[in-house]
């Protein structure tokens, strides 16, 4: 199944877009979208070690969401504000 | 009543003070962070911040009202855009009761916003750019 | 450079924290005191600050200095004459290079502006009069 | 020797007066000047047991002053500002 991931900061800048389509299977989970991402843009491996998952605007874990859960992804850079 | 937001224009200092203003609160503790030139050898000449501006707002808003629920008025505002020195980048301000607690609150505000609320920080220095919260690769 | 002042007319805060600002100082942590309505059961409606001016900004002046020394901009401004509910008693600010030590010298100095600066409050309390700092005899 | 003692706050309210004419004698000392102003004003005793005494608009405890050395003497009772 085909899902928008949001895409922020050095994250967005290495892939040159803020959103890609990615494709996950049921369950979701946060390692699956790192995954995903790693294998279609493998420039991403050394960031995305580093990054968080946000599911429905929630940084999440090692929780599983069947996709019917889930309306938004996101994929978060480790943040710098202040 | 607590405030959050993401601002594209430059904070209003003042404004964002008096929001905290309330006769029950004596004690009023505001930080504010500004672009800095230097930091050790390195020289800053500007900075763009971005933002998860939906969920940002909402890791903001559930800090705010965990301290209000204490008994408190909370202000958080940052920046999104593109920064010059000296330009405010965040204010995170607690009006409470005593000031033992309106420090101790805004202190565990601004840590707790620069690790788990999503914006990012993206380095103009003199030498080259760099992104805030990665190591220096 | 620090500024002190013993201040007759209402505090301008966004002029006082505009003072601190500087290119090297990236965090600016400010107190501000305020005419609180309630202590307990006790029920506030003005306060009047005086002071023995001249030795309350040498005083103000030795704090300010002491902690310019370690690398910050320092204000501190008090307040005297008839004030009203969330009227400005005092403002106390610290611009430092990181936030961690703005927080604890901007603490530091309320706490010692309140011990050992010449400056007192009569409390104009909904039951009786009160001086500050004496038990309530 | 005649000295102007400034009075603040609660003492001068006591008294009336923001500043008295007490007489001290040679050395100058903290304690000297609360005993002069408790005889004259009996009334003070109890608030000048927590005053503080500042000579040349600093505060002093158990220094002596030669009457030259003096060109200010203040009873400051306890402080609170802020």
């Amino acid at each position: 199944m085909m899902f928008n991931v949001k895409l922020f900061a050095i994250l967005a800048e290495q892939i040159g877009h803020s959103e890609v389509q990615l494709t996950l299977t049921a369950p979701i989970t946060a390692a699956a979208v790192k995954t995903a991402l790693r294998a279609q843009y493998p420039q991403t491996a050394s960031v995305l070690a580093d990054c968080l998952v946000a599911i429905n605007q929630t940084f999440v874990s090692e929780e599983q969401f069947a996709p019917s859960e889930v309306t938004e992804i996101a994929l978060i850079p480790p943040v710098s504000g202040g | 009543m607590h405030y959050v937001a993401i601002a594209a224009q430059p904070l209003d200092v003042q404004a964002l003070y008096e929001k905290l203003k309330a006769p029950e609160f004596g004690g009023i503790v505001t930080f504010v962070g500004t672009v800095r030139q230097w930091t050790d050898e390195i020289e800053t000449q500007s900075l763009e911040y971005t933002a998860y501006t939906e969920m940002a707002l909402k890791e903001m808003t559930k800090l705010a009202v965990a301290i209000e629920a204490k008994g408190a008025n909370v202000v958080i505002v940052h920046r999104v855009g593109q920064l010059e020195l000296t330009d405010e980048a965040v204010f995170v301000g607690v009006a409470a009761a005593h000031r033992g607690e309106a420090f101790k609150w805004c202190e565990y505000l601004i840590d707790t916003v620069k690790k788990q609320v999503p914006i990012w920080k993206k380095e103009f220095d003199t030498d080259k750019i760099r992104w805030g919260g990665l190591n220096d690769v």
